[in-house]
């Protein structure tokens, strides 16, 4: 069998979905073996994007210049390209205030030297490239990005499923905090895969896997304030890992 | 005539970063280390969001070591609501502390350092010349991340712990399985720490740190309510800023700080230093380094992980068979009634001193954030020490600065998405 | 042990023993079973089969060749997703696997006397390509026999060459016709252009007691079934089969009813009178 | 007068002599607070007055993730040949057994699916009586309590009145005999429902309701959260998904739960989705659930256990459609 070419790389992000490759101890001297690593400078001394490459496996939100340079340079040297994580597929964390000015989150932080920073509103990759795959989770699923590592092998990607958290949470018969607790649980509306992680240890989903294919959002608003959560409090919740939800989207 | 040798970008560290060596003939003129890693204003997201989102959102800052910034804040949230959270909750935190730095050393130690101890360029080359060793060595990353996965829910990004309290308390099973998995890795530990033990620099020495860390208050050798230094100054980690003073560096987008306008340098060597208690048997291997320890220079720095991930794997299973015998069950978290406040703690992370600081409203709705991270600290020295160590090396070829600067970058095991988030203070 | 109920869980493997473009996206296998114990299958045109593709899943595929009681059988296979992207990589003698046949098949032997209609649009000549073989070689018990089959344009026509074969022989009518063409007709075909609902009132054929079998996507069946029933022929007359997301192909999964009905075990094969009532089913 | 009658105190004794027989599995409340059959012993005490658990024993026969087949290349597809340990599930609910009842129908009709079989055979099924609460609706369904279960219990004031139905009961019971003591046998519960007339009419009728507002109401408010038939005893709709190992050869094919509320349930590649709406898909479920497809068609398999009802986090109850019929009925 051909060992596919791959290239991990990082840009706007915590590096937390690279570290979730390195975090599949049991199976990195296989991968090491089976693919050939190009680039990824969290793990390997190169500096350079030579390509050409299989598939480029990215992680984190466009931010700056650079972070679009570096894409634009994977994506141009490869076959195929991969989102890898919540924040390279829907903005993640970084873009939840997309909708306020950017340069006064920066005078926030940096104060008058703000003005030296070279940077833009996070957006998804695929505002910018074409992207083929995507893995989502904020950070993913080891199973996931490890199915997907094999499906690549085969020259193809993995089909996951589309449905809702609620349904792998009911699933593991854990109690629903939404309707047992009243808790805003945003389960409903979120791509399943996690196993219900939160939900399982008692913690309401907090969405970091963005919205699943066919989301109610409408009607899990009108069921949260109903529950008595404020509009304000919901919209801060659900904009977290992706800030661009659909308020009266039914379907 | 003058020349740049420029590294970029820095490999097998966490983030985005970059060295010029600026030349004038052979002669190093300036050597200028850039952090730039993408800004995500983090204190500005933080604020107007209630103080129940904080810890969520905040330990996205970085997944090396999300967990420490999650307890961190929390201990902050906490500070400022004057909320105090049972027995159960503080040993669990604790121990996933613990599985926190496990994983961070292990990975900075056996992903990022070992390619440099076989000569190897990555994993890859790891795979091929050493796969039994790499096999034992990622167990020990392994057993870190069960702890996380267990106790908090998740490898990256824990997710039980919450202001007050916490979820599900781990079941009896999980607690005898995660006991298990580190008593295999304890004699492992050992082995990793002899294993960088010969890896020290025996050249030039580089300049000696101004340690600076946590006073350790009881047993936990990273949790303490004041900060140290290896003058034997102490001062209360809530008047951090007093001591701290902060420069914008000049090509970065992260501003670098001095203490008491010098250099400190934070970590796993400063903690041993500055006399963190210590396990018995990491204790034996401290005892043992003493003198490649004491008042070493960065480089020592993996050395004082390794000691620290037998230190870690120990106290971990000591705080195991305090769980097991106390049999908690589940509790309701605190209750929190908001109020006005500031709350700032500090807490040992993997890389060393970090400090968070937040202000409430009425509501409980943040309205201002600081938070300092390790690296942040530590570039300063690394600045120093990065022209140090090009000016010993006048005259070596490009590759072998290259390889020698950038092995020095990684012995301070920079977390550079972290490094990037420092509010004006 | 097995019981002769027992739904057949593991697929049998099939060697691919050969491979033939149709056109840019659609290819022809021809497959032999390895079990001597099956010693081939029978089975009816309109049936189909589970194949499997190691890795990749499984997708029901219609039986396409003549129903001939023969260890190998053919597959006309579109490519379009996941499962069969896959298939495409394999080359003969790879391996895939096979369950079934499945679903009923088209009735044929009830329709002895009659005239019969084929009708086939796009993808749907594959079930229709076995019905037709099947009814040529039992060419003395049925009526009048015209194949008609629409394709998008003329790169889309399949079995181009069959067709052409067909069209010189005086048992029976063919026509093809193209929704567009840019082209020049293919070569020793006769090729209309227009929709086959055009196609339909543009041509001689009988209409009494006549039996039409239909294949196609679901907006052929929209506008050709009414077209049909005014031309005289019966809805119990007009046999079409259904599309539908399958899963188990035994009546299991739940993934393909029509109404009250399963399109893999009561169907694929439908009266269009059993579906009239349905709303959906077509 | 029989031996039949279980005092209260002898549960544990029961318990043990059941043990004996495989592993025992019951109702329990979990450390989260919810209903559950779960492996009896080590701190998990037997329920005996319980509502109804949150997922019902249908994971026995049909577990949410089942890995049905493995390829290798050497070997082909074939199945893990794990022997099925004996499990004796005690505590079910007439309604829970009427829904096993359904799925031996379907899994063990026309087409034998061998796993399921597998796993039912190694199943020992104790039934027990219950009082109905709030969301119950099983009405006359109850009468057939003891469909398919090899004992039942029944509750008197005495303790549990039991009931052998098949020789593996018998079994059971002769080794039950020392610890009982003697008790008259019960009648069976009659019990009325107007829901489950209803429903038996609509069954029979093949009511669509075609014409119902409520439709619209449903698919406005439904989450697709996929709640009510994951915890439905007799939904049982699966999808089949591969994936292949990091060794580049050998696969697995997972049987999952699937639901007909999600909306590629039923669509095809390209995109065509034959049940675009979730006002389609709902329709689709009542179908499925009062009136049958293919081989059930004509029998309801709604068996009134009310858990659609309890876990929906928007309220949708099926049942308004039946009762906005009973309605109009009434002047
Ligand atoms: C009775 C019947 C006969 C068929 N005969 C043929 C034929 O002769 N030639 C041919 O090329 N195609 C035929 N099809 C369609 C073929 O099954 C689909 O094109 C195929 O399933 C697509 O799978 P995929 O994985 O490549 O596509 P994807 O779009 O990636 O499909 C993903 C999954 O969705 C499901 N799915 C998608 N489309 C369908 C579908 N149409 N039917 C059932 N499940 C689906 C499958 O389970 C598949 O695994 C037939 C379908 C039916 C129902
Ligand atoms: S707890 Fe959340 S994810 Fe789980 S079922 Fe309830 S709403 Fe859904
Ligand atoms: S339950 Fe929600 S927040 Fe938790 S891991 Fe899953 S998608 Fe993310
Ligand atoms: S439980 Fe309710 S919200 Fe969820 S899918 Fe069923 S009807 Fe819709």
């Amino acid at each position: 069998m051909k060992k596919p070419i791959i290239a991990i790389a990082g840009l706007t992000a915590c590096s937390g979905c690279q570290l979730t490759l390195l975090n599949c101890e049991e199976e990195l001297p296989e991968i090491a073996q089976r693919f050939i690593i190009d680039y990824f400078p969290l793990g390997l001394t190169e500096r350079l994007i030579t390509g050409p490459i299989d598939v480029a496996i990215v992680e984190g939100a466009v931010s700056t210049p650079s972070d679009l340079e570096i894409l634009m340079k994977l994506r141009n040297s490869s076959h195929s390209l991969v989102a890898l994580g919540t924040c390279a597929l829907w903005g993640g964390i970084a873009a939840m205030k997309n909708q306020e000015s950017r340069k006064d989150l920066a005078e926030t932080v940096y104060g008058s030297a703000a003005d030296g920073l070279k940077t833009f509103n996070p957006q998804p990759l695929h505002r910018f490239v074409k992207i083929d795959f995507a893995i989502t989770g904020c950070p993913p699923e080891t199973g996931e990005l490890l199915a997907t590592l094999a499906a690549l092998l085969r020259g193809t990607f993995p089909v996951f499923p589309h449905y809702p958290v609620c349904s792998e949470c009911r699933s593991r018969e854990n109690l629903c905090l939404l309707i047992e607790r009243n808790e805003m649980c945003l389960g409903p509306l979120i791509q399943a895969g996690c196993n219900a992680r939160c939900p399982a240890v008692g913690i309401g989903c907090e969405g970091c896997r963005g919205p699943v294919t066919e989301a109610n959002v409408a009607a899990e608003t009108e069921l949260l304030l109903k529950k008595g959560f404020p509009m304000d409090e919901i919209v801060s919740r659900m904009q977290r890992f992706y800030p661009e939800w659909d308020y009266e989207q039914r379907s | 005539m003058s020349s740049v040798l420029e590294i970029s970008p820095l490999t097998r560290v966490e983030g985005h970063g970059r060295i010029e060596v600026h030349f004038a003939g052979t002669k190093v003129e300036t050597v200028s280390l850039s952090l730039y890693e993408s800004p995500r204003f983090f204190e500005a997201l933080l604020k107007g969001k209630s103080y129940a989102e904080v810890p969520e959102i905040i330990c996205r800052v970085c997944s090396l070591c999300s967990t420490v910034h999650r307890i961190c804040s929390l201990h902050a949230i906490e500070r400022a609501m004057d909320i105090q959270v049972s027995e159960q909750v503080r040993l669990y935190r604790e121990l996933i502390l613990y599985g926190g730095h496990i994983q961070s050393h292990a990975l900075h130690l056996f992903c990022l350092v070992l390619p440099d101890c076989f000569n190897v360029a990555g994993l890859a080359g790891l795979a091929d010349k050493a796969p039994q060793e790499l096999q034992r060595w990622l167990r020990i990353k392994s057993a870190g991340n069960l702890i996380q996965e267990t106790v908090g829910g998740r490898t990256i990004h824990p997710v039980t712990l919450i202001p007050g309290g916490m979820g599900k308390p781990v079941a009896r099973e999980g607690l005898l399985k995660l006991k298990e998995a580190l008593q295999r890795v304890l004699p492992e530990t050992h082995q990793a720490y002899e294993l960088f033990r010969p890896f020290l620099p025996n050249g030039d020495k580089l300049a000696t740190p101004r340690y600076l860390s946590v006073r350790p208050e009881g047993a936990s050798p990273f949790l303490g309510d004041n900060l140290t230094m290896g003058n034997g100054e102490t001062i209360p980690a809530d008047s951090y800023m007093n001591l701290l003073c902060e420069r914008m560096s000049g090509t970065g987008n992260a501003k670098t700080i001095l203490v008491k306008n010098q250099p400190a340098t934070v970590g796993a060597l400063a903690r041993l230093n500055l006399g963190m208690p210590l396990t018995p048997m990491a204790a034996a291997a401290f005892e043992e380094s003493r003198m490649l320890l004491t008042d070493a220079d960065i480089r020592a720095n993996n050395l004082a992980q390794a000691v620290e991930l037998i230190l870690t794997v120990e106290r971990s299973l000591d705080i195991i068979e305090i769980l097991l015998k106390a049999d908690f069950t589940r509790e309701e978290p605190a209750r929190i009634v908001p109020k006005k406040g500031r709350g700032s703690t500090a807490v040992e992370a993997p890389r060393g001193l970090l400090i968070h600081s937040y202000s409430f409203d009425g509501r409980g709705i943040c309205r201002g954030a600081d938070i300092i991270t390790p690296t942040v600290i530590n570039q300063a020295a690394m600045e120093r020490d990065l022209l140090a160590l090009a000016t010993h090396m006048e005259g070596a070829d490009d590759e072998a600065l290259t390889d020698a600067l950038e092995r020095l970058v990684r012995a301070y095991d920079p977390c550079i998405s972290c490094a990037v988030h420092v509010l004006k203070i | 042990m097995r019981n002769s109920r027992d739904m057949t869980i593991v697929p049998l493997p099939a060697t691919i023993i050969g491979r033939k473009a149709l056109s840019a996206d659609t290819t022809l296998y021809r497959l032999a079973l390895e079990s001597s114990e099956e010693d081939g299958f029978d089975f009816n045109p309109g049936q189909f089969v589970q194949l499997s593709v190691p890795s990749g899943g499984e997708v029901p595929i219609s039986l396409a060749g003549p129903p001939r009681h023969q260890n190998s059988f053919e597959l006309c296979i579109r490519r379009v997703g996941h499962v069969t992207d896959m298939l495409y990589q394999l080359l003969p003698p790879n391996r895939v696997g096979i369950r079934g046949p499945f679903g009923n098949g088209f009735p044929f032997s009830e329709w002895a006397g009659r005239n019969i209609l084929l009708i086939a649009g796009g993808l749907g000549i594959a079930p229709l390509r076995s019905l037709l073989y099947a009814l040529l070689m039992q060419r003395g018990e049925f009526g009048e026999i015209t194949f008609m089959y629409g394709a998008r344009e003329p790169s889309a026509i399949l079995f181009k060459e069959e067709l052409a074969e067909l069209s010189g022989r005086k048992d029976m009518h063919l026509f093809v016709t193209v929704d567009f063409t840019k082209e020049e007709s293919p070569g020793g075909l006769t090729c209309n252009t227009g929709l086959l609902p055009t196609l339909l009132r543009g041509v001689n054929f009988s209409t009494t007691d006549t039996v039409a079998a239909v294949c196609g996507p679901p907006a052929l069946y929209k506008c050709l079934l009414e077209e049909l029933q005014d031309l005289g022929i019966p809805a119990a007359h007009i046999y079409l089969s259904l599309e539908r997301r399958m899963k188990c192909g035994v009546g299991l999964c739940c993934h393909c009813a029509v109404g009250d009905l399963f399109c893999c075990s009561d169907g694929p094969v439908f009266r269009y009178s059993q579906l009239k009532g349905i709303s959906g089913a077509i | 007068m029989a031996r039949n009658l279980l005092k209260r105190d002898s549960i544990s004794f029961f318990l043990e002599i059941l043990a004996t027989f495989g592993k025992l599995h019951g109702p329990i409340l979990t450390d989260d607070g919810v209903l559950a059959f779960r492996p009896l012993g080590s701190g998990n005490d037997l329920l005996l007055e319980y509502s109804r658990t949150l997922v019902p024993p249908k994971k026995y026969l049909l577990p949410p993730r089942d890995a049905v087949l493995f390829f290798a290349p050497d070997e082909w597809y074939h199945q893990l040949a794990a022997a099925v340990p004996e499990t004796i599930l005690v505590g079910l609910h007439p309604c829970d057994l009427q829904g096993i009842a359904y799925l031996d129908k379907v899994f063990l009709g026309d087409r034998i699916d061998p796993l399921y079989r597998a796993r039912r055979t190694a199943l020992t099924l104790i039934g027990l009586s219950c009082e109905p609460d709030e969301n119950c609706f099983c009405g006359d369904l109850s009468a057939t309590e003891t469909h398919g279960c090899d004992l039942f219990m029944h509750q008197s004031p005495g303790g549990f009145n039991l009931k052998d139905n098949t020789p593996k009961g018998t079994a059971i019971l002769d080794r039950l005999t020392p610890i009982l003591a003697e008790g008259k046998s019960l009648p069976a519960v009659s019990r009325t429902c107007d829901m489950a007339a209803a429903i038996q009419l609509a069954s029979v009728r093949s009511e669509t309701h075609g014409e119902s507002a409520l439709w619209d109401e449903f698919a406005e408010r439904c989450l697709s959260c996929g709640a009510c038939s994951l915890c439905c005893p007799t939904c049982y709709c699966f999808d089949i998904r591969e994936y292949g190992a990091l060794d580049g050869e050998s696969t697995v094919r997972l049987r999952e739960w699937d639901n007909c509320l999600f909306k590629d349930h039923g669509e095809v590649a390209g995109g065509f989705n034959f049940r675009k709406s979730r006002q389609e898909r709902f329709q689709y479920r009542y179908r499925h659930k009062y009136l049958g497809f293919g081989p059930t068609r004509g029998i309801a398999s709604c068996v009134g256990c009310g858990r659609c009802r309890a876990v929906c986090p928007v309220g949708i109850d099926l049942l308004e459609l039946f009762k906005e019929r009973q309605d109009e009925k009434q002047p």
